[in-house]
């Protein structure tokens, strides 16, 4: 689960743990209604933000806790206490205090501490993000593998979209209480279905306008900067914002046999305003009216490229995407 | 520097406090081996006289045995009830809590003789004589206070996905509570336990009003033998009362440990 | 799913909010009514006294109170609280950090001094006072032996041996709950706050501070209201040359058989440590939330 | 003064309040009636008498008797408290209190009269014991003068005026005039003030209150609570206590501390000791029976040699060396019961 703070992402995730109750609809687990069953019958594992470790307890008698509490006897929750220690690589640190720990480590027990319970699915809430860069690219990989031992489903929390990207099937990007779209990575990346996933996730390239022609799920749309065509069914006249990948725009130099060569293609002339480095790409703006459009290029074209150049922009219609217009509505 | 010389007044401060706390016990606790039936320092000599007269003084074990029955259950019920309402306060979803945090102490600014007074012509009015429950009712409003305090201030830092953690684990609501939040939270249960017992325990303006003659606490016991003569015997009586605190005290450091002991081997 | 027909997008609703409100309703209840049943309803009925005149209700109790020999029994209860947990604080909010540093063995000796205070009557506590602050006791003879002072002093039945036995009496009430606190305490919020460059001053005041402020309002809550409404201390420690409402209100209910004007001493005595309860505990909530 | 001792009244809001109380009470805590054993009695008393009534007096009573007596000590005014909340089903039976406090007690109507049928000894007491046509009565006359630490002072003070000395600074306590023996200090005053005799000077509260003022140098403190103020004079740090009584100094010099009790040549005074039975009170029988028992003569033979106090049944006998009670000066209790909270107040504001 994906999205800004506050977009209620925890609190769907308090939901699905039963730390807090739906005043409507229904939560199943595996099918199983799991609405009214309170949170210690339902079989999930949390790992909290702040890791919500038993500060009166080590670390083995935090791994412990759930099947303890569970009255298990006290050769099984031994074996399992090892067993999922090792599974974290912390088999060293069992009897240690969880305050005399670092980060990474006691992230790793809160995992340990969900896991051990062998729970039907693991909730993760804004795990990683307490961590370093470093650290957390580490553990993301870790969790990755360990997540595929286990077999378990998982459900992050996370407002970083790279770590959503990284780790997920399926991401549901949420917005004001509400889910825009759920999707494997790819399609949320490739084909966002709305302008809050397509800002949320990515860079992207906008325009205004109104949809001057529509049939068969194409629209032409009429911009400051031109006549753009989209993907999008709207009716003539409506306010439309029609966006793209910045990794879609083609910079071309002035060629003019280029013009009206390919159908599928849209373009826009204007004149480049800045050239920014970032390694194996760069990001290039150019300025077309009062329209200021991103676009990407591999360093070998950039490198060609000064601020000042005239330009023209090209991408095809099949990545261009027409959006109701938010603040037209408004 | 700053830090350093910080540091260094905390640790004069603490030893000044616990001097000064402990200095009036040393001098009952002297005072109590006189061999004279002046209650007076320095003594010339010493005598266990006045721990011979405990045995003989009349009421004083039911007395003890009372003030035990009743600080005891008041704490008891104090604990759960101060901090059921210390949590609401603390969560913040309580409509009025601060009112109510405020209102929680209000009992401690009435002197006891007033409260005594009081609940005495309240239950009266009622046609409720039952001596027991009177005062352990009373005992309740005393105790409260300190227990309610105490743990509004301890909760306001303590964590409360603790205990979400504990129930996505498997613990109920009440279960979580005890398995986790009262041992992460033990120096401050310890404390308003202890103020909560001793309150009770050392209370007399609002028992006095509410005990009769056959249902007598120890500090009202105390106030008779001090009437009747201000001699070594109270001091002596203090000093074994101390005594078996120190005890408790002892007993419940220890269990505090074994608490944790237990929590590590889980 | 085509663009058009997408939801608007709505703010966040948390999720079932009165849940929440009645549990704390719930948990409130049973102390709440305690308060109510034992406390309040009792000494309403006590306190209509203060009201009910021979002709319907009257003020004229609170009118004997607003004298100038009143006020100045109103300033002896302030100043006697004031000056207590002024003193009880300066002393234990630096020995709550000493005793939240403290480990094995000297944390236990100092936490049990603490408590052992409280097992002690007030009564035979008077008494080891008396001793050790009269003419030729202990405090005397080491000023003496110290060159401090060339004859005995007189301090027993004065406002000195009050706030000494008062401070005495309730230390532990304002070094227990802050260090409840500061032993919860994460030192590395210090640290982070000193990594940003704070010096170790300004890390106390903006950091430290504000986060024992639970712990400080507690202390400071209890010792005040403890000293104001205390009726043992000031009759065994200074007796009648200093009146307190306390001592006036237990004169007016059993010596002066005046219920009325002892119920209206009650009011005020009650209404004027609520206020500074409540002040402070506002004073520490905007402190806190700086 | 009359208007302030009108007992509590439930009024209507008063009655609504305790409806909702009743309940939640009841809820609380099931109210279980304890109901004295037949043969049983409680009386109230001092909590400083304890000790000689029950080691000494109440045995013998209750072998008489073939009763059990049941020793409430609490402080007069305490009880006097008690025994308002408690007249609709009084516990205490007998009540043991001074004078200034049964008059207020009276007036209250905690307290019945007693008959000469049922207590025949009430009518063999000396003159001015009986009050109010057996309302209540005097058992014991403890006197009063001025205790002295023995440590400290050689000779015992021969004079009331000796408090007052200059070579006494810091070294006298008077008791409070909440407690009844602090009135010994303000009529001594009144007297020293206008040289007349005990009788006259009484009355005269204002020339009282000026010498009073004057004692303030010597004072190292006003007690009301009378354990810590014995305990000064036994330390040696105060010298002297202006009005203590016999049936404490006596009894602490009995059990060998450093104390004794000095009768000034102007005269002592007789404590008033009363005894009276509760309105409506249980056992009332055995109530007749055991102020019957502290009126006679081989009770109070006892209390005088076992609690120091002047008899007030002419046939008890009394140990050597007791002053005649007939010597004793005794005030005018009324005037002074009236007049206390008054007093009270302004010696308070004059003296802090």
């Amino acid at each position: 689960m994906l999205g800004p703070s506050g977009c209620g992402k925890t609190t769907l995730l308090r939901l699905v743990a039963g730390l807090a109750a739906p005043e409507e609809g229904t939560i199943a687990i595996a099918g199983r209604d799991v609405t009214r069953v309170p949170p210690h019958r339902r079989n999930v594992g949390v790992v909290f933000q702040s890791y919500a470790l038993f500060p009166h307890l080590t670390v083995a008698g935090n791994v412990a806790f759930g099947l303890s509490v569970r009255g298990r006897p006290r050769e099984e929750i031994d074996r399992a206490v090892k067993r999922t220690l090792s599974l974290v690589r912390l088999e060293h640190l069992g009897a240690r205090r969880v305050s005399a720990l670092s980060g990474g480590q006691q992230q790793r027990v809160a995992l340990a501490r969900a896991l051990a319970v062998g729970p039907e699915v693991l909730l993760f809430d804004e795990a990683l993000s307490a961590l370093d860069r470093n650290l957390r690219e580490e553990m993301q990989v870790e969790l990755q593998r360990l997540l595929r031992e286990i077999g378990a489903t998982a459900i992050f929390v996370t407002h970083d979209q790279d770590e959503a990207l990284t780790m997920s099937d399926r991401i549901a990007v949420m917005n004001g209480g509400r889910i825009e779209q759920l999707a494997d990575p790819k399609t949320l990346y490739e084909r966002p279905a709305t302008l809050f996933t397509l800002g949320f996730v990515g860079q992207s390239t906008r325009l205004r306008g109104t949809v001057a022609e529509a049939g068969d799920g194409m629209v032409a749309v009429d911009t400051a900067v031109g006549r753009v065509a989209a993907v999008g069914s709207y009716r003539a006249g409506s306010s439309v914002v029609v966006a793209t990948r910045p990794e879609h725009l083609r910079v071309v130099a002035e060629l003019a046999g280029h013009e009206g060569a390919e159908h599928a293609r849209n373009s826009v002339d204007g004149r480049i305003r800045a050239v920014i480095f970032q390694g194996s790409r760069s990001r290039i703006e150019v300025a077309a009216g009062d329209q200021i459009l991103l676009a990407e290029a591999p360093g070998r074209i950039a490198s060609e490229l000064n601020p000042g150049d005239a330009a023209r922009l090209v991408w095809p219609v099949t990545e261009t995407f027409a959006y109701p217009d938010p603040e037209a509505r408004a | 520097m700053t830090a350093r010389l910080a540091v260094g007044f905390a640790w004069l401060a603490a030893l000044a406090a616990v001097l000064f706390l402990l200095v009036p016990l040393l001098t009952v606790a002297a005072a109590s081996f006189s061999p004279t039936p002046v209650f007076d320092l320095p003594l010339d000599g010493a005598s266990l006289r006045w721990y011979a007269r405990i045995a003989t003084l009349d009421g004083f074990w039911p007395a003890l045995s009372l003030s035990l029955q009743i600080a005891l259950l008041s704490t008891a019920i104090a604990l759960v009830i101060g901090t059921l309402a210390a949590i609401a306060i603390v969560r913040g979803r309580l409509p009025g809590a601060e009112a109510l945090a405020t209102a929680l102490v209000s009992p401690l600014m009435m002197p006891g003789l007033v409260l005594g007074i009081a609940l005495l012509q309240y239950f009266r009015a009622m046609g409720f004589t039952a001596t027991w429950s009177a005062l352990l009712l009373a005992h309740l409003v005393v105790t409260l206070p300190y227990v309610a305090r105490t743990m509004i201030a301890g909760l306001a830092l303590f964590d409360f996905t603790l205990v979400e953690a504990a129930r996505t684990l498997g613990c109920t609501y009440a279960g979580a509570i005890l398995r986790v939040m009262v041992p992460a939270l033990a120096p401050s249960f310890l404390t308003a336990g202890l103020f909560s017992f001793l309150a009770s325990f050392d209370n007399y303006p609002v028992s006095i009003f509410l005990t009769d003659v056959r249902t007598k606490t120890l500090p009202i016991k105390m106030l008779q033998y001090i009437e009747e003569a201000p001699d070594p015997t109270l001091a002596a009586l203090s000093t074994l009362i101390l005594a078996a605190t120190v005890i408790l005290l002892v007993a419940s450091d220890r269990l505090i440990g074994l608490h944790r002991m237990a929590g590590t081997s889980e | 799913m085509t663009a058009a027909d997408l939801p608007v997008p709505s703010p966040v609703v948390s999720p079932a909010p009165d849940r929440e409100r009645w549990l704390a309703i719930g948990f409130a209840t049973p102390a709440a009514l305690v308060l109510v049943v034992l406390f309040a309803l009792p000494l309403a009925l006590l306190f209509t006294a203060s009201v009910a005149g021979p002709a319907g209700l009257t003020l004229s109790e609170y009118a004997k109170l607003a004298t100038p020999h009143y006020l100045g029994v109103v300033w002896n209860s302030l100043r006697l609280a004031l000056l207590t947990t002024g003193i009880a604080f300066l002393i234990g909010y630096p020995a709550s950090f000493a005793l939240a540093r403290a480990r094995g063995v000297l944390r236990s000796v100092m936490l049990a001094s603490l408590f052992l205070p409280l097992a002690a009557s007030v009564i035979v506590k008077a008494f080891a006072w008396t001793i050790l602050l009269r003419s030729d006791g202990l405090v005397n003879t080491v000023l003496m032996a110290l060159g401090l002072v060339d004859e005995p002093i007189r301090m027993i039945f004065t406002e000195t041996a009050l706030v000494v036995g008062a401070v005495n009496i309730f230390l532990p009430f304002m070094i227990l709950p802050i260090y409840a606190v500061v032993a919860q305490l994460d030192h590395r919020l210090v640290e982070a706050a000193a990594t940003l460059g704070a010096s170790p001053a300004v890390a106390f005041v903006r950091v430290v501070m504000p986060l024992t402020l639970p712990g400080i309002v507690a202390g400071l809550a209890l010792v005040f209201s403890l000293s104001v409404s205390a009726y043992v201390v000031p009759t065994l420690l200074i007796g009648e040359r200093y009146p307190t409402l306390s001592t006036t209100i237990a004169k007016a209910f059993l010596l002066a058989r005046q219920p009325g004007f002892g119920a209206a001493a009650g009011v005020a005595l009650l209404a004027i440590t609520l206020a500074a309860v409540a002040l402070s505990a506002r004073l520490g909530r905007s402190g806190g939330a700086r | 003064m009359t208007r302030d001792l009108r007992p509590f009244r439930p009024g209507l809001s008063r009655r609504s309040v305790l409806q909702i109380g009743g309940g939640a009470v009841a809820a609380i805590a099931a109210p279980a009636v304890v109901r004295a054993a037949p043969k049983e009695i409680v009386v109230g008393g001092p909590a400083g008498a304890a000790r000689y009534l029950n080691a000494d007096v109440f045995p013998v009573i209750e072998k008489k008797l073939d009763a059990k007596i049941l020793y409430e000590g609490t402080n007069s005014l305490t009880n006097l408290q008690k025994m308002q909340a408690d007249r609709a089903s009084p516990k205490m039976s007998v009540v043991i209190m001074d004078d200034p406090v049964m008059i207020p007690a009276a007036a209250e109507g905690l307290i019945t009269p007693m008959t000469t049928s049922a207590v025949p000894n009430l009518g063999k007491l000396v003159p001015g014991a009986v009050h109010r046509d057996g309302l209540w009565a005097n058992y014991q006359k403890p006197w009063a003068g001025i205790a002295f630490s023995t440590k400290r002072m050689k000779q015992p003070p021969a004079r009331w005026s000796d408090l007052w000395d200059a070579r006494y600074g810091q070294k006298v306590i008077v008791p409070s005039i909440q407690n009844t023996e602090g009135y010994w200090t303000l009529l001594v005053a009144a007297h020293l003030e206008t040289g007349k005799p005990f009788s006259e000077a009484q009355y005269e509260i204002d020339a009282a209150f000026k010498k009073l003022k004057s004692l303030k140098p010597n004072l190292l403190s006003v007690y009301t609570n009378a354990p810590q103020a014995i305990n000064l004079l036994e330390q040696g740090e105060a010298w002297m206590i202006g009005g203590q009584f016999s049936a404490y100094t006596l009894i602490r010099k009995a059990e060998g501390s450093p104390v004794d009790l000095a009768i000034p040549a102007e005269g002592g005074f007789a404590m008033p000791s009363g005894i009276a039975k509760a309105k409506g009170a249980p056992a009332d029988a055995l109530a007749d029976a055991v102020v019957d028992a502290l009126l006679s003569p081989e009770i109070q033979s006892i209390l005088a040699t076992k609690a120091f106090v002047a008899p007030t049944n002419p046939a008890a006998t009394t140990p050597a060396g007791f002053p005649d009670s007939a010597t004793l000066f005794a005030p005018d209790w009324a005037f002074f019961a009236k007049e206390r909270a008054g007093w009270t107040e302004r010696w308070i504001k004059e003296m802090a």
